[in-house]
């Protein structure tokens, strides 16, 4: 009888092919921190607290919007969801404790899943496309910032700004650098390794088989969004805890930051595709290039043209490798 | 020049013409002092986390003396504390930080708006109504300007004022009015936030009759001023000059030479009407026909700036 | 009264439609407990969607659903499977980017209860770690049979389960429904092969056009079947294999010559020609080398060695349209590589037209028109849902994967399975057009699974076996016994003998 | 009733214009006296750029993509336009077109052979845009820029002040549009593409042709509508353009032009661009705070496209 297992064959190459496109983003994240060093030798500990304070609301925004693709879905809220939380927070914690500050920080986060339900909801319910829905609550959320505060102001106790200033455990190892790390995981693992994640990524994947399969499409596209609106949250108090204060304009830059960080970690917009690490990195990339940019004090005017084409050139290779594999 | 200073520059909106002008007076300056080694401008649109990130990493780079346009008042303290604890010269320009370790050098924003709300509402009689074209919802300098406006509009209390947001932006203004003018609308006078050779283009192509219009010293409009006053315009250019951003190097680099300064130094606007002799004469003396309708034509800060009309102009820094 | 007593399911007067395409007027299907019941019916009858009001996919616009007596209505396929009615649908219903065992897990289905299904289909060494998507469309058919086995049904619903399986993968979907008939459970079984459905089921439901026309035990009851579900003039009118007029060995070039042609691990080297006006049918088990053959010289991959000539030219593809452009044109195996699912069917038998750069201006309306009205005609498309080919029931989309280059022209017409899920009246067109094709002085190659097609509708046919031919032997000697023995590699010597 | 829905389920575009309608009447009703003739031109002027801005957005989209550099390209067109125009006034404009065309290309080459995510790639040659023009501002500041007259007149005249110059020029683009999706092969091709690039791999069409040719004429409809809006404003600056971006995907969207490819068509975004100039007009006129303006904005736009979705699915 003919053999269609064919599991034995291909393992080998198939092993590859999964690690590179695991490590791939690593491997070029490491080899741009070693340029980086290179550029600038004086590149130390305060550098690394730079990038990682830096890249801290960004990678948020990424993780938000990674949680939502991969379910099918694109987030075109993500910026004025940090908007709401960061002056939610600011206006809020201005005259707290710090005990208090944290409680107010936990308000938030569920304050924002709140949000992302309600985002999710209507995509769920209306039958509206995604985008026109979180383009058009990107106006409402924008607005209701607004409405918080209407110019840059509040504030928060210092011990809160101190969560993610400065390095304790070791100089190499910033506190924004945990925070990150620490966050991004207590929202992913949770959907990653219950039966949430799979919902998302079939639900992205292929709908009418998922549903086929079980699996109910309008609430896994309201637990994504949730999910996504508790990630924006933490990305608007992370925005709260390195400015200090609430800027009812400070999110509007991520939400096509968080797209462009997404796609570069190997998401795919079609959904079903990618993980965490991938934009997470993407985000860190996102920050250092500006940065070379100073560090080689190239004229201003040319860091636009260099920045767009570093962030298509990056994709491209990511392009071209699966392309050989996919000749081979 | 053998300069021995690195200068960093921190701006976070580009595309804007009144900031590119603002860059190019840092660098002509830097030129122009024969001090300064070398100018590296940290350049994007972003918000005060970024601006922190460009900070940190002009910090990093070496630079002697930051220059920046501040995306807020608060946010940027603890970083410009660090910097000054490293022995940094930090200037602020254009819009203030409350760090009391920074040099602030501004165009007094409330007061650009009084001046020129004073001058409408006088030139109305005191009565009618008045459009009031603001900026950027909730950004700083809109948010001061609209504080000026509101204290002088306090004063006259048979003025009404319709507020439209004009995003700073040419077609956005256009659109609001035309729409304006088709809706019926009475309207007396126009207050405006920059954007204001447009809506004077605006009421020429409606062909409605001009009412008194105020706006800031952009080339464009002072053209208008002084070319449209047979067809009826009247109106008053508020100075708004960005060589803050040269004048503000001009300060550091007279830190870094350890010479005494004090921390805050406003720079108080004027204003040039085209129904005085005076005002005109400014208006005739400052219009330069060959520039950009949106740099601003006050191209030094006396006496903090030293370069000339083709050094700012060739936009290079050593 | 006493069938309906029996009936674990009992449906009555169910109909559906979709906007203005009547799906389901009224169907009634009884099925017993422990039987293997077959649904029967043309292309469009309205067989698919049948097994998605039942399972709960979307919801009957009236009619009702019986089950053990009781009225039912499920709101979701997994509120069906709780009640332990499971179905196989017709398109897979496995997430592509989810491995095997994940969307096992997604199903709520036990690990070790697929893996004892899947070793009774013999398909035990897949790695479930494995993205879904890397595996090969038969063996996720199997799967998707496991996972439907694995959540113990009562009612289990097979939708043309065996359309793309070989005949080997196809024995052991028959020996697992009959282990689970006797233990107990009803099998509703759709297909368009007649002798699948006399040797494997008790009874037989016929539709047609969304009526059900008649119940029946199958047992030689071929003939009434076709004639229920064709109705009996259009069954009568349809051509039969022996109709086949045959082809004088001409001497003519070579329409098609392939020679040692080989590709990955699949093809490792054949040669074959094809004449002019001739049809060349090709047989092989799942995975000998069929896949790449046709892939290569449709242009689709670049062969490692070997080449492909059309009329003594050689010629080396870059691109599909290199191949279009000499004249070979694939009909893929899966309709779904082939098709715009969202476009109509005229938009999409005129594709291939615009694929020359001086097609890319205005568009002669009326000449495509009837281009593609004749294509159509010749075909016997339904065209009731024609705005959107994906609402299209399967057995069309195929037609309409052909329809495309009967309007647009060729010279060699690469046929890939092209009677996958198509009805019995279908096929018999869809041969006597090969046939008619031919007999026009274009040529034909055709991969078939199923053996008996080799007959009614080649010259000749050749077998795959490990990447190589193990076989060749004129159509009238081409028997579904001999066809199988060379198909697994014992009979290279006897048909070189024949030959 | 169901004879009426089933009439616009067929004709979505109906559906679509009957929003319009109700909406006009909304605002007649909030604001008795706004739904002027005069208001009307003003509303089909403006509209005029987006729609136009559209129609190369509508053509990407399409193809399942999206083009983020429209209006990068749109500025850069007004720019250097304005900053050209004492070197003539056809050359002026045939340099802005250029512009659209260099863009278009460098697209073109980067998503249909170089297979780079469309959303990534225009991204990237918008930033990569918007730097050039900012170096080359620096060359320009006294370069005596001015806006040729003939171009203001497209941009902002009037005939017989009631009926704008550029909606003649919306209606050939629209004219085209419709004809060239519906009755030519590389219309065809557009929606084919975007329906499924594998099939039409397989029925022999080179797709990087199709989607080259599709992102030049994207940037080349936004250099054009960089003219329009240049016009208007009889100044250019290096914002020109920027709160165009949303809005030339929103009106595509709102017009039932599919994200994902293979569905939709020009008449939706004419549709659509005009509900979104009415709407953002109508605001204008309201008097109320800025945040419950976008609020405002976002509710109306939603609801109109939930309603959308009520008649025609
Ligand atoms: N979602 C849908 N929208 C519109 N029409 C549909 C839809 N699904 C099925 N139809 C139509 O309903 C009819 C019955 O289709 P169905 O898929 O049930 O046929 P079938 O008997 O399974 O045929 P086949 O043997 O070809 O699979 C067809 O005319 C088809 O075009
Ligand atoms: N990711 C990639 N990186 C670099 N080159 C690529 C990549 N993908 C494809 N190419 C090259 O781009 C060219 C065009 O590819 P190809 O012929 O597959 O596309 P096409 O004909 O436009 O579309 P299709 O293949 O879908 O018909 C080829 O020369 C191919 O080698
Ligand atoms: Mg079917
Ligand atoms: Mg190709």
């Amino acid at each position: 009888m003919t053999d269609v297992s064919a599991a034995d064959s291909g393992g080998l190459v198939r092993f590859v092919s999964r690690r590179t496109r695991l490590l791939g983003m690593p491997a070029l994240f490491v080899a741009c921190i070693l340029a980086t060093a290179l550029i600038h030798p004086d590149f130390g500990s305060f550098d690394v607290q730079s990038l990682a304070l830096g890249a801290l609301p960004l990678a948020m925004a990424a993780a938000a919007q990674t949680i939502v693709v991969i379910s099918g879905g694109i987030d075109l809220s993500v910026g004025s969801l940090i908007a709401v939380s960061n002056v939610l927070a600011a206006s809020l914690m201005q005259h707290a404790s710090f005990g208090a500050s944290l409680g107010i920080a936990v308000l938030i986060l569920i304050l924002g899943a709140a949000q992302g339900a309600i985002n999710g909801l209507t995509v769920a319910i209306s039958r509206i496309p995604d985008v026109v829905v979180t383009l058009t609550t990107g106006f409402i959320w924008g607005g209701v910032a607004l409405l918080i505060l209407e110019r840059p102001g509040g504030g928060a106790p210092a011990a809160f700004l101190n969560i993610a200033a400065g390095a304790d455990v070791s100089a190499w190892l910033p506190n924004a650098l945990i925070v990150m790390i620490v966050v991004i995981a207590a929202i992913w693992l949770p959907i990653k390794l219950s039966r949430i994640g799979l919902l998302l990524y079939a639900s992205g994947s292929d709908p009418v088989a998922a549903f086929r399969s079980g699996v109910d499409i309008r609430v896994a596209r309201t637990l994504a969004y949730t999910f996504g609106g508790i990630a924006c949250a933490a990305g608007g108090l992370a925005l709260t805890m390195t400015t200090g204060i609430g800027a009812p304009l400070a999110g509007t830059y991520y939400t096509l930051s968080s797209v462009a960080a997404a796609v570069i970690g190997g998401v795919s917009l079609a959904g079903g595709r990618g993980g965490m690490v991938g934009p997470v990195i993407a985000a860190l990339l996102l920050t250092l290039i500006p940065m070379d940019l100073v560090f080689l004090g190239i004229d201003p005017n040319y860091g636009q043209v260099i920045q767009g084409t570093l962030i298509v050139v990056v994709v491209m290779i990511g392009g071209f490798v699966t392309f050989m594999q996919e000749r081979k | 020049a053998a300069g021995k200073y690195i200068v960093g520059v921190s701006n976070t909106l580009i595309g804007n013409g009144w900031r590119e002008e603002m860059i190019c007076s840092i660098k002509a300056e830097a030129e122009a002092s024969g001090l300064v080694s070398k100018v590296i401008v940290a350049n994007r649109n972003g918000g005060p986390s970024e601006q922190i990130a460009d900070i940190r990493n002009l910090i990093s780079a070496g630079a002697n003396a930051i220059i920046i346009n501040p995306s807020d008042r608060e946010a940027l303290n603890p970083i410009i504390k660090q910097a000054a604890d490293k022995g940094i010269v930090v200037v602020a320009v254009d819009q203030a930080v409350s760090a009391p370790e920074a040099y602030v050098l501004t165009n007094d924003q409330v007061d650009y708006a009084k001046l020129g709300a004073k001058w409408l509402f006088d030139k109305l009689g005191g009565k009618g109504e008045v459009v009031e074209m603001r900026g950027i919802d909730g950004v700083p300098a809109d948010a001061d300007r609209h504080q000026g406006f509101d204290e002088v509009l306090k004063n006259y209390p048979n003025i009404h004022v319709t507020s439209i947001f004009t995003g700073w932006a040419l077609n956005k203004t256009a659109q609001a009015t035309k729409d304006l003018l088709a809706s019926g609308k009475q309207i007396d006078g126009v207050w405006t936030s920059g954007i204001d050779s447009t809506v004077v283009d605006a009421y020429q192509t409606a062909g409605k009759p001009f009412v008194p219009v105020v706006g800031a010293d952009n080339n464009g409009f002072i053209g208008q001023l002084i070319n449209l006053k047979d067809k009826g315009l009247t109106g008053a250019a508020v100075s708004n000059p960005p060589a803050v951003g040269g004048a503000g190097l001009g300060l550091a680099l007279d830190v870094l030479q350890k010479k005494e300064h004090p921390h805050v130094v406003k720079i108080t606007p004027t204003v040039w009407d085209n129904t005085s002799e005076a005002g005109m004469d400014e208006l005739k003396k400052a219009y330069n026909q060959k520039l950009d309708p949106f740099y601003s034509v006050a191209i030094n800060v006396p006496p903090y700036t030293h370069y000339t009309m083709e050094q700012i102009l060739a936009c290079k820094g050593p | 009264m006493a069938a309906e007593q029996d009936s674990i399911l009992d449906i009555r007067g169910v109909a559906k439609r979709f906007d203005s395409v009547v799906a389901l007027r009224s169907a009634d299907l009884k099925v017993r407990a422990g039987e293997v019941h077959a649904l029967m019916g043309a292309n469009g009858a309205g067989k698919s969607t049948l097994v998605k009001i039942i399972t709960g996919v979307f919801p009957a616009d009236s009619g009702d659903i019986l089950i053990g007596g009781e009225r039912k209505v499920f709101r979701s396929p997994a509120e069906a499977r709780q009640a332990g009615i499971v179905s196989v649908y017709q398109d897979p219903a496995i997430v592509p980017d989810l491995t095997v065992a994940q969307n096992m897990r997604l199903a709520r289905v036990g690990l070790d209860a697929v893996r004892t299904a899947m070793r009774s289909l013999g398909v035990e060494r897949v790695d479930l770690s494995r993205a879904a998507r890397e595996i090969d469309f038969a063996t996720l058919r199997l799967i998707d049979l496991s996972r439907a086995l694995a959540s113990n049904p009562r009612i289990l619903l097979l939708d043309e389960i065996t359309a793309a399986l070989p005949i080997d993968l196809a024995e052991r979907v028959f020996a697992v429904v009959r282990d689970w008939r006797k233990r107990g459970a009803s099998i509703i079984f759709i297909s368009h092969r007649m002798a699948e459905v006399a040797a494997l089921c008790d009874r037989a439901t016929v539709l047609r056009d969304g009526v059900t026309v008649g119940v029946t035990a199958t047992q030689g009851a071929e003939e009434k079947i076709v004639n229920m579900m064709l109705g009996t003039e259009v069954a009568k009118a349809a051509v039969s294999g022996a109709a086949r007029a045959k082809q004088t060995a001409s001497a003519a070039a070579p329409a098609l010559e392939v020679r040692d042609l080989a590709c990955g691990h699949g093809l490792r080297g054949v040669s074959f020609a094809v004449r002019p006006g001739e049809v060349l049918g090709v047989a092989a088990l799942e995975g000998q080398g069929q896949e790449e053959l046709f892939d290569c010289i449709a242009g689709v991959r670049r062969p490692d060695a070997g080449e492909i000539a059309a009329d003594g030219k050689p010629l080396r593809f870059r691109h599909p349209a290199d191949a279009v452009r000499a004249g070979l044109v694939l009909v893929p195996a899966n309709r779904l590589q082939a098709l715009l699912p969202q476009r109509p069917i005229r938009e999409n038998v005129a594709l291939p037209i615009f694929g020359r750069l001086k097609n890319w201006g205005p568009i002669a309306m009326k000449d495509e028109r009837r281009r593609v009205e004749e294509a159509v005609r010749r075909l016997q498309i339904d065209t009731r849902a024609s705005s959107e080919l994906k609402r299209l029931s399967g057995g069309n989309q195929q037609k309409v994967a052909i329809a495309r280059w009967l309007a647009a022209g060729f010279r060699v017409l690469l046929c890939f399975d092209p009677t996958r899920g198509i009805d019995v009246g279908t096929k018999r067109q869809i041969y006597s057009l090969l046939r008619e094709v031919a007999q026009q002085g274009a040529s034909v190659l055709l991969f078939t699974s199923e053996l008996p097609e080799i007959r009614l509708a080649c010259d000749r046919a050749i077998v795959l076996f490990g990447g190589r031919i193990s076989g060749e032997m004129p159509a009238d000697d081409a028997d579904e016994a001999r066809l199988l023995r060379a198909a697994h590699g014992l009979i290279a010597a006897d048909a070189e003998a024949t030959a | 009733m169901s004879a009426v829905l089933q009439f616009l389920k067929a004709r979505t575009i109906v559906a679509l214009i009957l929003l319009l309608a109700l909406f006009l009447i909304g605002i007649e009703l909030v604001r008795p006296g706004t739904v002027t003739p005069l208001w009307a031109s003003n509303a089909l002027l403006f509209a005029a750029p987006l729609a136009i801005m559209g129609a190369g957005q509508t053509l990407v989209m399409l193809t399942g993509g999206i083009d983020l550099s429209v209006a990068s390209v749109a500025t850069g067109a007004a720019y250097l336009l304005a900053t050209n125009a004492s070197s003539g006034d056809f050359s002026a404009i045939a340099l802005a077109l250029a512009l659209g065309l260099v863009v278009g290309a460098v697209n073109g080459v980067g998503v249909a052979l170089l297979r780079v995510q469309p959303l990534i790639m225009t991204l990237g040659t918008g930033l990569m845009t918007g730097g050039a023009m900012i170096v080359y501002s620096q060359q320009m500041l006294a370069s005596q820029p001015h806006v040729p007259a003939i171009i203001q007149t497209l941009g902002a005249g009037k005939i017989f002040s009631l009926v704008p110059v550029d909606l003649f020029l919306w209606i050939a683009v629209g004219a085209l549009m419709l004809y060239g999706l519906n009755r030519t092969g590389f219309g065809r091709l557009i929606f084919a593409v975007g329906d499924n690039r594998e099939a039409c791999h397989l029925a022999g069409i080179r797709v990087w042709r199709v989607l080259f040719v599709d992102y030049l004429l994207c940037a080349l409809f936004a250099a054009i509508a960089g003219l329009v809006l240049v016009g208007g404003t009889n100044a250019a600056d290096l914002s020109l353009a920027d709160s165009y971006l949303l809005p030339s995907v929103a009106c595509v969207i709102i017009g039932g032009t599919s994200i994902f490819g293979g569905r939709g068509g020009y008449s939706g975004t004419i549709v659509g661009a005009l509900i979104l100039t009415a709407l953002t007009s109508l605001l204008t006129l309201l008097d109320v705070a800025e945040p419950l303006k976008q609020i405002l904005y976002g509710a109306i736009i939603l609801s109109l496209a939930a309603a959308y979705a009520r008649l025609t699915e």
